[in-house]
């Protein structure tokens, strides 16, 4: 095997520092290189993934060092699944955002691209990491990255977003340190699956201790309410390839931290919490939703109430359940950055965020605007597109499991959700024209993303079998615990 | 010459107690600093004092009394049961660079909202809300 | 089949080329659109048959689909109005902004309607309810500028309540009964109200909402009148015989599988459900001054009359609706077009500002003359056909005596909003700004004078309609449906000669008027509208004494405690207030940083203080 | 003399030079139901009319107060089939109850011309025959031929409800011969009516091609 | 062929029959009103005069083509209903299509009539025409209420919607409805008192307030033809009520045309009974405005309709 998952980490970081000495040579490296980078770590995500597939579990110590002292990178079908979903959405942000940054002053592009760069590789490390501390050591590069980014924008209310970004992920720091010292203390280990091992010696009060201080501090990172008040502050305020970078990749990172430490770390049972917890974020967050004046802001309530239904999923936990968690999870990167970037040529296009500005937009953005509108209805979960069908398998989960009251719940919530989409879509096309023609058009690349986006998520509301196997073998990796811990424990 | 080690067996008790109740009153101080005070500064001193709580925290759990420094060398291959454990250490070295950065982020960040807003009183900073 | 899968391919396609054609050249957009919903048609009477069925895998998911009576007599109200309706809209939408999109949404409409006649299990139904669900939300925001922030979107967060409300009862079937398609789940027992009754409950709510059933109606009146009125032929027509469809689907199971006896509440719920909806649609109907609005509120009240058919579950009653679901779709679909003929023609269809258009657009009144005696129920029109049925099956066969009452109520009010509606528009006297106004287009007469005409030989041989809709039944479970091409017969045996009738008014009419035409023919003047005794004052050529404005202001003075119940303020009301609601909801986001830190702190705390019980 | 008259009220001499004027007499064509060439059919319908008069009384002056009395118990026009009607299209009479001022004499006008043939005028009280009390009234008409074609006058000033009815018998006795209805007549003479008419009613607003 | 003469040699005299009672029965009210009013009154023909007169006035004015068309479909109306109103039982003369239709069609056939007036007098433009036919039409929603109630009630008690069923019952029985089932029968007198627009319900075409309503604009031919359907609905309705509860005419043994004299005199007396119970309510009332009468008809009367329909349960076994 010639590509490892080391790969994915290391490429990435040692690029980002090659980025400025490289500038040095050639002014467009900044740009054209986190691209090359990530479309790398796509082709090194779909041959672990395939091979994952064929011949089971991949766990790649580094340097050698056993657990607990040593690392290691861990690819199962569903981390393999989600580092490829990552990659490549990375990648077709980037492509969205390369001449994005044109606008920005010269110099900052190579910080800004430079930070991107980290944070796809942080989530990608989150994902694939087999280690506990490993995985605070990601969640933090993750964090660094985002906050920088928020407070890119000098003009605006950046730093302040990102000012309370940081408060709350410092907390979530604080909190995760606390939680791995218990664990550490208790097992007296950091690989994940050892610690899966040897969880249940650990004193039950000990053990739930641990569990409240991880579901803290992952639910932050996962948007979970009401650990979630940086989220929307950050979506919007931050650039918004990078608001797209969050929604897809950062809070997908958090769920699947979030997810692994739960369903493979702890025994304790956590799905009325996840349930409950998710309906409320999710309720929360689409009535947050309904009345913003703000698009991107609205986007990002809509972000974490997307984040609350995968929760509802995984909090079901069976077999379907986790499928429709995953697709869904899918699904929301796709359709969600879709929305970011369109949403993004809006606002690029009338000076304030304001929804007012978007009214009969569709005459200066056909293009943009029906991908938005393409986006919304898919989101919500209209058929024939993407979102319906991840919807559909979580209803059918719950239905399974008689979650009635779910399942009324989650269709009344997705009718406010319904509500503010369409009138945006409404007003993107029917509302009286108020602002000056465009003079931004979006550039061929960012076509060429959204297309690629848009294009995927009617594919795959025409034809979900396209993409069934792969979830149906990450879901099964998740919820087949033992098989997890007995591979990491033999390979090492 | 004090021997610190015989003091430190004749207080081993209360030094423990000591250390973990440092720990904690840090991590008390840092969230009352972070949720009470007013001034940006003073919430990110209150992360770092957090922070370094928690450090403490990670540092004494490692610690086994009377134990070595974690290094193997030669002759002294028995080492593993007398030092203390070092993976806390190593945990609390790269938590200590993970905060100092988060507070030199924060720390600027600081500078630009006073920059921007001419305050540092966090109550003011609502530009973004609902 | 690869039939059915074609047949849904031609419209897809249709769809998209329209919407390319668009942008290439406006003039053929409308044309290619109306050909290929022609082609699809003939695709569909030529090449499937009754009995096809196409099985195939989607996403881990069985589905089928396939064609029987009952489908087949739903495709001809959506086919058949449908062509109609698309030639009709080539010279309505002529001029107007964005036809590609009008077109394509249009015939995503018809797809999605088919998609649901032949769906044969509950995912693909689901999925073309909501195709045909949103894509006709693009064309009700089609002319909505300014007010898409109420109109559009009540439509669709009803329909989006029932289609969540189906798509629940989906969940349940395929929990309860391990099976998602349609025929297994009859089988299983699925519609049944002995075992889980809400699976039922929630298929006839979501079916209800799309056919306009109290109290969920209130989507309907802004929807219909906001609508491009060649689309409203459609939608009124036969996509809220959608909803009938699958009412009648679930309730046929439901009398059919068990003693109707037992469940009386059902019935009695359906029924007066219906009752109520015909007689609030009718009161509103005529008190409105918009004619688009009016006939909303009246496709309300018909829908009401239909599910009052259904709800008897005997054969009559349901006869009863199936015939008036086609009836509708002829008359209603007629009346909108001529709503919509007025509204090309003179710019408005504002009741208080068009009068006197008889003399300027004589077919189309006639047109609208011939619909709207057929929407009364007056004999010898089609619509009497359906009013016997439904009062014979109420009276003879279903113990429901009041409603025959209520519906009778709701059908004499009718009467007023006829008159209205024919008054407003052609009668009256002429106004000197409608002077100019020319008879429609020849391309929107001939699809209205097809439904006119329609509807009066419907009216002597109401058998055309009982033969297809009698197999419709068979296909659902009736047995032994009978009918005549044009006699009536209840079980008591009392019948009525449609013919005979036909015949008699016929000649009757031709002596009269013959009588009354030669009869002085010479000195017979034929003055203007101008021309009235009002006290020997001459009007002026301004003036209009047409009298319009509150027009039927003693019924209201008289009815008024009926119209204190307007569900349309409650549901606003709940809206408004649910909003702010949310508004005080999402002030937990206080902007505050530290706010947010204290919530982690206080969630913290709380989770270690329950810890017990959460984790248990 | 009308020079110096510049709102257009006729002169005394006006007055006096109409009321030599007689009204236009008919020809023979112009009455359908003359006596040479009645018929059986003639009769009958002549029959029919007369016993059922429909009156459409223009209440203008005084004279209306007459109406009721005539109509009612006391002295029942009705067994004569007389009864009112309410609009000018079913009415057979037109009965101007008192002096016409020229305001008023536009609107009666435009009413008899909305009537349908074979309509009558009842001319009731002295100021429709030579203006009576108002006789010098700059604003009133004085003689009523001069505009309309008059059946029948009845004199007095008020003609009591007796007279009324004896005016309404002799109209009977009219249509029977065939002598009364002169809308025809009207018409034939329009111009010399309209003529008439237009000198007294300045704004005159009548369509010209006024199909009537 | 014989049979087709025969039929519309039968259809023609009930056509002829209606028309004359109806106009007699008209004349007859004017008559009595006018001897209640202590006056002497017009001949009790006066009303044949008045046709006559109004069918030849020379010109007439119409106003369009529904204009032209309004007495037309009051003729239809008229005609075809009395085509499928049993005048007689048992009388070939009189049977013309009474076995091919039933109640609920002739409920609604009797709406033709004025929904076409209507019609024609929206056509002419008139305002009071068509104030008079928005009167008109809410009236008339508030007396088919407690009709249909009885007549709902007639259907339910004798399971049959056929009139001549009803009538044959009578027949047979010897019971006559208004005994059978008197709530219905004071449901139908009361709302027959709005069906024959006479005081207190005559506010449709109040002479003094809207000239005539609906009818303004008519005079001449069109008045005329409007009158003599008027006249035959107006047999129509009381032959209806005698059919319906006053046990129908004609049930003598005596055979030939001897009976079907007998029967006439009978379906006269019965129809004349009836007749005088609106002329009297009239001659006695003042007007109600429309809302008061929707409101009349909305209460008592509906009150006895749905006393007459849990009567027809209850004697048919069904009630409880």
């Amino acid at each position: 095997m010639v590509i490892t998952p080391v790969h994915y980490i290391v490429v990435p970081l040692l690029a980002a520092f090659a980025i400025p000495l490289l500038t040095k040579i050639y002014k467009d490296a900044a740009r054209l290189i986190p691209g090359i980078v990530l479309f790398y770590n796509i082709i090194v995500s779909f041959n672990l993934l395939k091979y994952v597939n064929e011949h089971g579990i991949i766990s790649e110590t580094i340097a050698g060092w056993q657990a607990p002292w040593g690392i290691n990178l861990v690819i199962t079908p569903f981390t393999g699944f989600l580092a490829s979903m990552v990659s490549v959405l990375g990648f077709i942000i980037w492509l969205y955002g390369y001449r994005f940054k044109r606008t920005l002053k010269g110099g900052l592009v190579k910080y800004y691209e430079i930070l991107q760069m980290m944070m796809i590789a942080g989530s990608i490390g989150v994902i694939i990491t087999g280690d506990l501390f490993n995985m605070f050591v990601f969640i933090e590069i993750v964090g660094i990255s985002a906050y920088s980014l928020t407070a890119f924008y000098r003009g605006r209310d950046g730093a302040e977003a990102s000012f309370k970004y940081l408060l709350i992920g410092s907390f979530a720091s604080t909190f995760l340190l606390l939680g791995i010292l218990i664990i550490y203390t208790q097992t007296g280990t950091l690989n994940m699956a050892q610690i899966a091992e040897r969880m249940h010696e650990v004193p039950q009060h000990m053990k739930i201790i641990a569990l409240i201080f991880f579901l803290i501090s992952l639910g932050i990172e996962a948007e979970m309410f009401p650990l979630n008040g940086w989220a929307p502050d950050a979506y919007s305020q931050a650039p918004s390839p990078t608001s797209a970078t969050f929604a897809a990749v950062v809070s997908i990172a958090g769920v699947y931290a979030l997810i692994r430490v739960l369903f493979t770390l702890f025994d304790v049972p956590v799905n009325n919490y996840l349930m409950i917890m998710g309906f409320v974020t999710m309720l929360v967050a689409e009535i947050a939703a309904i009345s913003q004046k703000d698009l991107k802001r609205m986007l990002a309530y809509s972000s974490i109430g997307q984040v609350g239904l995968v929760l509802i999923a995984f909090g079901i936990g069976s077999k379907l359940a986790v499928f429709g968690a995953l697709f869904l999870m899918l699904n929301h990167a796709v359709i969600k950055s879709l929305l970011f970037m369109t949403g993004s040529y809006f606002i690029y296009n009338t000076d304030n965020k304001k929804l007012k500005s978007l009214n009969g937009i569709h005459k200066r953005l056909p293009l943009v605007s029906f991908f938005f509108s393409l986006g919304a209805l898919a989101i919500v979960g209209f058929p024939p597109f993407a979102g319906f069908w991840s919807k559909f398998y979580i209803l059918i989960a719950a239905g399974d499991a008689r979650h009635v009251y779910l399942i009324v719940g989650v269709l009344g919530v997705t009718i406010i959700e319904l509500t503010y989409y369409l009138r945006i879509v409404g007003r993107i096309y029917f509302a009286k024209e108020e602002e000056e023609p465009a003079s931004h058009k979006p550039s061929i690349n960012a076509i060429i993303a959204m297309s690629a986006l848009a294009l995927f998520i009617l594919v795959i509301g025409v034809y979900p079998d396209l993409i069934m196997q792969p979830l149906n073998q990450a879901a099964d990796a998740l919820l087949n615990k033992t098989h997890y811990i007995n591979q990491i424990l033999s390979l090492n | 010459m004090i021997d610190f080690h015989t003091i430190f067996e004749q207080y081993k008790e209360i030094i423990s107690i000591a250390v973990y109740g440092t720990a904690v009153f840090l991590i008390i101080i840092g969230l009352y600093a972070v949720l009470l005070k007013k001034h940006l500064v003073k919430i990110v001193i209150g992360l770092s004092i957090m922070d370094a709580g928690i450090h403490l925290l990670f540092v004494a759990v490692g610690y086994i009394s009377g134990g070595t420094a974690p290094i193997f060398s030669p002759g002294n291959e028995n080492a593993a049961n007398t030092m203390v454990d070092p993976v806390p250490q190593a945990l609390v070295l790269t938590a200590i660079v993970i905060g100092f950065a988060v507070t030199a982020l924060a720390l600027s960040l600081v500078i630009r909202l006073y920059k921007h807003h001419h305050t540092a009183n966090i109550d003011q900073l609502k530009s973004l809300k609902w | 089949m690869e039939m059915l899968s074609s047949l849904l391919l031609i419209f897809l396609i249709g769809a998209i080329t329209t919407y390319f054609v668009d942008s290439i050249n406006r003039k053929f957009t409308g044309i290619i659109a109306f050909l290929f919903v022609l082609l699809g048609s003939l695709f569909f009477y030529s090449n499937i048959h009754i009995g096809d069925v196409f099985v195939f895998q989607l996403g881990g998911i069985e589905m089928q689909w396939g064609i029987n009576d009952y489908s087949y007599y739903f495709s001809y109200i959506v086919l058949g109005l449908g062509v109609l309706a698309l030639l009709y809209s080539i010279k309505y939408i002529e001029g107007k902004a964005r036809q590609g999109y009008f077109y394509a949404s249009f015939l995503l409409t018809i797809l999605g309607m088919i998609g649901v006649i032949i769906s044969q299990d509950f995912v693909s139904l689901f999925i073309f309810w909501e195709i045909m669900t949103w894509a006709s939300f693009l064309l009700v925001i089609y002319n909505a500028y300014y007010k898409v922030k109420t109109k559009g979107i009540k439509y669709m967060i009803f329909s989006a309540i029932g289609a969540y409300a189906m798509l629940t009862a989906i969940v349940f079937i395929k929990e309860h009964y391990n099976t998602l398609l349609i025929g297994e789940a009859i089988e299983r027992g699925a519609f049944n109200f002995q075992q889980y009754r809400y699976i039922p409950i929630f298929l006839l709510l979501g079916f209800g909402i799309k056919a306009a059933v109290m109290p969920f109606h209130v989507w309907a009146p802004a929807a219909y009148s906001k609508s491009p009125m060649s689309f409203t032929t459609i939608f009124s027509g036969a996509m809220s015989k959608m909803g009938i469809f699958g009412i009648g689907l679930v309730l046929s199971t439901f009398y059919l599988q068990h003693n109707p006896e037992n469940f009386y509440w059902v019935k009695l719920a359906l029924g007066w459900l219906g009752g109520i909806t015909a007689v609030m649609g009718t009161l509103y109907a005529l008190i409105q001054v918009d004619a688009k609005k009016l006939l909303a509120y009246s496709s309300i009240a018909q829908l009401g009359y239909i599910v009052v058919g259904l709800s008897t579950g005997t054969k009559l009653g349901v006869m009863a609706a199936l015939y008036l679901a086609v009836l509708h779709a002829i008359f209603k679909g007629a009346l909108f077009m001529v709503a919509g003929a007025v509204e090309r023609q003179v710019g408005t269809t504002d009741m208080t500002k068009v009068s006197g258009l008889i003399r300027r657009m004589p077919w189309t009144f006639f047109v609208a003359l011939v619909s709207i005696i057929a929407l009364a129920g007056i004999p010898p029109l089609g619509g009497f056909v359906g009013k016997w049925l439904l009062y014979e099956a109420l009276i003879t066969e279903s113990n429901n005596y009041f409603l025959v009452i209520v519906i009778f109520f709701s059908s004499t009010a009718a009467f007023l909003y006829s008159y209205r509606f024919l008054f407003g528009l052609f009668l009256g006297q002429e106004e000197k700004e409608t002077e100019h106004v020319k008879e429609a287009p020849i391309s929107m007469l001939i699809p209205m004078l097809i439904l006119g005409i329609g509807s009066i030989i419907i009216g002597s041989f109401p058998g055309l309609i009982f033969e297809p809709a009698a197999k419709a039944m068979q296909a659902i479970g009736f047995k032994d449906v009978t009918w005549q091409m044009s006699l009536l017969s209840n079980i008591w045996g009392n019948t009525t000669h449609l013919f005979l009738i036909s015949m008699l008014i016929f000649s009757v009419f031709i002596i009269a008027f013959l009588f009354l035409t030669l009869k002085g023919l010479k000195k017979t003047r034929y003055v203007g509208t101008k021309e009235i005794s009002t006290s020997g004052e001459l009007p002026k050529e301004w003036e209009n004494f047409t009298f319009q404005h509150n027009f039927f202001k003693p019924f209201e003075r008289a009815a008024s405690p009926l119209y204190h119940l307007n569900m349309n303020r409650i549901w606003k009301d709940l809206g408004k207030n649910t909003e702010a609601f949310f508004g005080f909801f999402r002030k937990l986001y206080t902007g505050n940083g530290q706010t947010y830190a204290l919530y982690v702190i206080i969630f913290l705390v709380l989770l270690l203080l329950f810890k017990d019980v959460i984790f248990s | 003399m009308s020079e110096k008259n510049t709102i257009g009220i006729p002169t005394v001499e006006e007055i006096k030079q109409a009321q030599i004027d007689f009204s236009p007499r008919c020809t023979a064509a112009g009455r359908v139901n003359d006596k040479e060439t009645q018929k059986m059919v003639d009769y009958i319908l002549n029959f029919a009319r007369k016993h059922s008069l429909f009156v459409l009384a223009y209440g203008t002056g005084c004279g209306a107060i007459e109406i009721p009395a005539t109509m009612t118990s006391r002295y029942d026009a009705e067994r004569f089939g007389i009864r009112g009607a309410a609009t000018p299209r079913q009415a057979d009479i037109l009965m101007i109850t008192g002096y016409l001022s020229t305001k008023t004499l536009k609107r009666v006008i435009r009413v008899y011309e909305q009537m349908q043939d074979p309509k009558y005028v009842i001319a009731f009280g002295s100021c429709t025959i030579n203006g009576g009390m108002y006789f010098d009234s700059y604003n009133t008409i004085k003689a009523l031929d001069r505009y309309l074609p008059v059946d029948v006058y009845i004199a007095g000033c008020m003609p009591r409800p007796e007279s009324v009815i004896r005016g309404f018998v002799k109209l009977q006795e009219l249509i029977q011969k065939g002598n009364a209805g002169n809308g025809e007549c009207y018409r034939e003479n329009l111009d010399w009516y309209r003529e008439n008419q237009q000198k007294v009613i300045k704004n005159w607003d009548f369509p010209e091609n006024y199909n009537w | 062929m014989n049979d087709i003469i025969f039929k519309i040699g039968g259809a023609f005299l009930t056509a002829i029959l209606a028309f004359t009672v109806g106009m007699f029965y008209a004349g007859l009210r004017r008559k009595i009103t006018a001897r209640v009013q202590n006056r002497v009154g017009p001949p009790i023909y006066q009303n044949f005069l008045d046709l006559l007169k109004l069918q030849s006035k020379r010109t007439n004015v119409a106003h369009g083509f529904m204009g032209h068309m309004a007495p037309i479909w009051i003729i239809i109306a008229a005609m075809t209903v009395l085509m499928f109103i049993p005048i007689l039982q048992n009388n070939l003369w009189f049977e013309n299509l009474t076995l091919k239709g039933d109640l609920i069609f002739l409920l609604y056939m009797m709406v033709f009539g004025s929904l076409g007036m209507a019609l024609g007098a929206g056509q002419t433009g008139n305002p009071n025409s068509a104030i008079g036919v928005s009167r008109g039409l809410s009236q008339m929603v508030g007396f088919e209420i407690p009709f249909v109630m009885a007549l709902v009630a007639l259907m339910l008690q004798f399971k049959t919607t056929s009139i001549a069923d009803l009538m044959h019952f009578q027949f047979t029985s010897g019971h006559w409805i208004i005994l059978e089932n008197p709530f219905a029968f004071l449901a139908a007198l009361l709302s027959s008192l709005g069906m024959f627009r006479y005081s207190p319900f005559d506010i449709v075409g109040a002479p003094a307030e809207l000239a005539s309503g609906p009818m303004s604009e008519f005079g001449g031919k069109y008045l005329g033809t409007m009158m003599t359907g008027g006249a035959v609905f107006a047999f129509i309705k009381l032959v209806l009520f005698v059919d319906l509860f006053l046990g129908g005419a004609g049930n003598n043994s005596v055979e030939g045309i001897m009976g079907t004299g007998l029967g006439l005199l009978e379906l006269l007396l019965k129809t004349f009974l009836f007749y005088m119970i609106p002329v009297f309510v009239g001659l006695v009332s003042p007007r109600y405005r429309t809302e008061q009468a929707i409101q009349f008809f909305w209460k008592w009367p509906s009150v006895f309709g749905i006393l007459a329909i849990l009567w027809a349960l209850y004697k048919n076994g069904t009630l409880l």
